[in-house]
């Protein structure tokens, strides 16, 4: 791949700024692969919980103007064949993966880190998007910082690996959360997951088109929201930040960079743009750079902080 | 394209005890070999190839085998389903000497194939296999396209007990030579259908097939180095892409987007093919 | 206009379910007559506040796919000069208005009541979204059940119009603030104001595109959110709802009416369709009755309330 | 057409001591009487008329008038700006015989709109006044496009002291009859274009103004009841017509979409043409 394209992210040299992001072609060895192959400089598994799920029923996904909601339920086979997935792919790729995790309390993240430790994953990443538990405030988990700030505390005392926090958008106040993830240790911020969540009705059935009724929004239309919470988080954390959130292009994935992004996350552009998304996108991002005399990724500046 | 259209039933048809048609009013605009997503809002949505399409129509043919199946099982003509697709790859359309393998309600997306090559003036042998004599599909349907077909029941409930691969192995290698059909006279009949020696040996160009996993498997080793398409099954969910659930090791083919209808080539780069698919959960369910 | 289109609203009789909301084509009173005039059965006054405001510098709106950006920072010509462009408007139009207003805080939203009191308005609308004042746990107004209480409370005790509560879908719990609207005595509500913020970045120039940096996000991508929270909302409170929030076409707002909504609110659309966009939706709506049988609008079905 | 689109400024040229003419290498497609919104992210978009347009580049031509303006001033060729655009509705393009009536800056929209005139073949007259000879824009281009040149000030600068209208209303009514310039001698000199006895009465079929709203109001007056169009300024936000700051009474009218170039039966029924317009907060401000 380019030089031009080459980052570090956590003391790793990765060969492109572009990560598949957790939930997208990652339920099997070779989705990753895949992705990989196509130029994706990280990749993500999907989050794995200590049990299978099944996820929801369908319909799981539906489109709309700008974007697709989806609710998938966390599917997936559970840690331990998951991990069997990720190693299964790290035997044949040099690429590296994050591992992702989802669980409502300290303990069974504790459980999950134990598991990820024996695994041949390289970041572990904490989905901490849980809308459905609360702290002692009603503040669901994804927008308590103690909860947050708990969690991450706990994880790193025992993971082997950098520990990255993933961030929902559906909060007040983002950056008090990524600054209590930061303080209690977290490696990486990755945000955001998906948006809202939202609904839509197929007016003839006057049914909730999706089974679970509601689905988070990602695709080109969360962008700017995205965009804006990363660029005022990037005003007050050192720790680096994947950004994601309907990049589709290499204009979106500078944007993301220049609001404050080390990464770029692209997931439901790979439906917009086939699994040829990566090196689509990366190949416009080295335009980009030739045009504007830009002869590395740092050189690419980034907005100026909040103040 | 991703548009989702929800859409009343037109026509309900039986094809078997536990198989039957539904006709919509819709220009889907199909092609051989993809499918829709369907559903009627009450928990799941499921893939379903289109088995025939025409201008202003296109029909579904549904086994009942589990939860949504046997809903759908329950609808009338006038109820609204609601579908997305058409989805997925298409078959190669041949003009030459043609052999289609179906197995069970495998058979379904194999009608609208043979439509298709005899308007493209192929030879047409098809093998249309089932366990037994009332899981067999679209056998008039055809018998109304005027090519060679050969009906084979591993019971012998139809014809003699045979396997469809063992018979397709034969026809290949020109051991057997299909004739037209006389009336309803095409069940399997090694007798009747062994090759005169004035008649001549052409090859066959392409062979499809489509049934369950197991028996592409054993028909793969038969084939030699005759091109071939198979359609696969694996368990989906978004069928756009994205989600992965449809993923074939090791490649990293979607389903979804890149199949159902896959290419010798690809075929045999799958190392799970035969071996194992993945459930709801994305854990591997071995064959 | 079509008699299958009217509806009800608070006891008075509308010719049309939709409205024009706050911010759009309502700084004069030729904005709201021309907008009457091309099928909007009420149309909403921009949200006046005690004094004259400039509104932000420009750029104020910004288009991305699925949507816009704005931050037009409640431009306005002050309560007084504001009522006088209702007034004119009630001269020429037997189309009700709701006049809009904003504050934030309890005693200001009683002067702007007062002023209101003296026009020809309609309804009061009171915008609830301010982001930018918290309450005493921090919580900003627009969440804040407690200061919605207060000030719908102190609010209806004066008001000669219904009063009618905006609210702001950037909240965890929408219909706790709707409900505290209700119990206050807000005689309906009217949600949702624009998602997000967000933000967009001009990748040559390293800027944000809105001078105030953040905006607003309208228009077709955040109708599923729109659609999700007055669902929820619908299923939760009785006094009736405008729904509004990416209706772009008859089938949105036949979607927002089966979630709940009572009105629907057409903002950004007037940008896709053209001024025009009031009497294509009401045809789509007719065409769509028609096609589904139903004879007035109070026999196009809800959805099943959620439990 | 609302994509937003950020270019250098390819060229920089001083038109008067406080108007500038800045060039874009872009294929922008604009039409006579069309503006843009361009912003330098430093706080303020604003509406500006494209004075030129070709394939590949297009122009706009400023006044220095408050802190907008005023930065604007300070760029350099090869400094980026951000454009969107063009917006509005644009000049009707008549091959009969025009008159052209500008004051002061206003003159901007209407060189494009002579040379399109131009090619269209109509017999034009171009009356280019200002308050004074250092305000007075784009003479020299009206005189390229070899048109009927007569340039007023309303001090006597130029030619005689004069205001424009007043010189509409006599070549109107063909007290006057302008001839094509010789040089630069195309001041307004009433007696040179005095019409002799032998010269033929053709009445004039389109009056077009650009300018101060009062010069246009007078203007309107003199017209009689020859087709015109006016372009008109009304303080513009959004320029895609949802913020309703631009609006004109009583019809509701956008400018920024409707206009800014509005024609005789509008203008007609518009109450505040001459009386008021509106500030960014949205009130009225009377002229
Ligand atoms: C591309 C494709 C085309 C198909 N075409 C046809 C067809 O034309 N006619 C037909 O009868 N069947 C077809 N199937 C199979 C059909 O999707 C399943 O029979 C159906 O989903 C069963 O659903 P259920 O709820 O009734 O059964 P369940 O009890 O839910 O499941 C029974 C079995 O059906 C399969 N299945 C269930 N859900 C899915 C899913 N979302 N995706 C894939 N497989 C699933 C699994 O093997 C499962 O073990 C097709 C499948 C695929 C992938
Ligand atoms: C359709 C249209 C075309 C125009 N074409 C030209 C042109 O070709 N050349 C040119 O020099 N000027 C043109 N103008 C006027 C130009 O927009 C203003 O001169 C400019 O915006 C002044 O900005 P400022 O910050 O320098 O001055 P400010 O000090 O901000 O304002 C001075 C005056 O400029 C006007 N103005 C300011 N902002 C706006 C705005 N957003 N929209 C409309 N008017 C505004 C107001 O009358 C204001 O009183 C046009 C205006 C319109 C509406
Ligand atoms: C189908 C789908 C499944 C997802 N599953 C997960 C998941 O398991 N864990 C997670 O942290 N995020 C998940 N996400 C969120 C994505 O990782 C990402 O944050 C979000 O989609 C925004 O990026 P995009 O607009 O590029 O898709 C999922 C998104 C989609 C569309
Ligand atoms: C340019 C603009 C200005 C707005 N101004 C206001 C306002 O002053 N008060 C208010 O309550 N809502 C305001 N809104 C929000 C709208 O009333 C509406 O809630 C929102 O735009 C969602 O509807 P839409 O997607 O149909 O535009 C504004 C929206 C836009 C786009
Ligand atoms: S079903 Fe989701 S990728 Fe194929
Ligand atoms: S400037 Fe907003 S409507 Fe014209």
């Amino acid at each position: 791949m380019n030089k031009k394209l080459r980052t570090k992210f956590l003391n790793a040299e990765i060969k492109s700024p572009l990560v598949l992001p957790a939930g997208i072609m990652d339920m099997s060895f070779s989705g990753l692969d895949i992705s990989a192959k196509n130029g994706a400089g990280i990749v993500t598994s999907k989050s794995f919980t200590l049990q299978p799920r099944t996820g929801h029923k369908g319909p799981v996904v539906a489109e709309f103007e700008g974007g697709f909601l989806n609710a998938m339920g966390l599917c997936n086979p559970g840690i331990v064949d998951g991990l069997a997935e990720t190693n299964e792919f790290k035997e044949r790729s040099d690429t590296p993966v994050i591992v992702s995790v989802f669980a409502t309390n300290v303990n069974d993240f504790l459980k999950l880190t134990e598991y990820v430790n024996t695994s041949k994953g390289d970041f572990l990443e904490l989905n901490l998007s849980c809308p459905n538990v609360f702290d002692e405030f009603g503040i669901p988990l994804a927008a308590s910082k103690d909860e947050v700030h708990k969690i991450i505390k706990a994880v790193k005392k025992i993971s082997e690996f950098p520990v990255i926090a993933k961030l929902s958008p559906n909060v007040y106040d983002i950056v008090s959360i990524a600054k209590a993830a930061e303080s209690a240790g977290a490696d990486a911020i990755c945000m955001i997951n998906t948006v809202g969540p939202g609904m839509l009705i197929d007016t003839k059935m006057v049914k909730s088109v999706l089974f679970n009724k509601f689905g988070g929004l990602s695709g080109p239309c969360i962008k700017p929201i995205a965009l804006k919470l990363i660029y005022q988080t990037y005003s007050e954390v050192r720790i680096p930040i994947i950004g994601m959130g309907g990049v589709k292009s290499g204009e979106d994935a500078i944007e993301m960079m220049m609001a404050g992004a080390s990464m770029v996350g692209v997931g439901t552009a790979v439906y917009y743009r086939g699994i040829e998304v990566f090196n689509k996108i990366n190949n416009e991002i080295i335009e980009f750079m030739d045009k504007n005399e830009y002869s590395n990724l740092e050189g690419v500046p980034k907005l100026e902080k909040l103040k | 394209m991703n548009k989702r259209i929800t859409l009343k039933i037109a026509k309900i048809e039986d094809e078997t005890h536990d198989i039957k048609t539904f006709t919509f009013k819709h220009k889907l605009n199909a092609k051989p070999g993809q499918f829709i997503m369907i559903t009627d809002f009450e928990g799941g949505e499921k893939p379903l190839s289109i088995s025939d399409c025409s201008e202003d129509e296109f029909s579904i043919t549904v086994k009942k085998i589990g939860e949504f199946t046997s809903r759908l099982f329950q609808k009338r003509e006038g109820d609204f389903m609601s579908i997305r697709g058409a989805f997925g790859s298409s078959f190669f359309i041949s003009d030459g000497k043609v052999l289609l393998v179906g197995g069970g309600y495998g058979s379904i997306p194999l009608y609208l194939l043979a439509k298709y090559l005899s308007e493209a003036g192929a030879d047409i042998s098809v093998i249309n296999g089932a366990r037994t004599k009332n899981d067999l599909v679209f056998c008039d349907k055809f018998r109304e396209l005027g090519i060679k077909l050969i009906i084979t029941t591993d019971d012998g409930t139809y014809g003699e007990k045979v396997s469809s691969v063992d018979v397709a192995r034969k026809i290949l290698s020109n051991q057997l030579v299909p004739k037209p059909q006389l009336g309803n006279n095409d069940h399997f009949q090694a007798g009747a259908w062994k090759r005169e020696n004035d008649e001549k040996k052409k090859k066959f160009d392409f062979v499809y097939a489509a049934g369950p996993e197991m028996m592409m498997k054993s028909l793969q080793g038969v084939i030699g180095d005759i091109e071939y398409e198979f359609i696969f099954e694996r368990y989906m969910k978004c069928a756009i892409g994205i989600c992965g659930n449809c993923t074939m090791d090791p490649l990293g083919i979607r389903l979804c987007v890149e199949g159902p209808v896959l290419s010798k080539k690809i075929v045999e780069q799958i190392t799970e093919f035969g071996k194992y698919h993945r459930d709801a959960t994305g854990k591997r369910i071995l064959y």
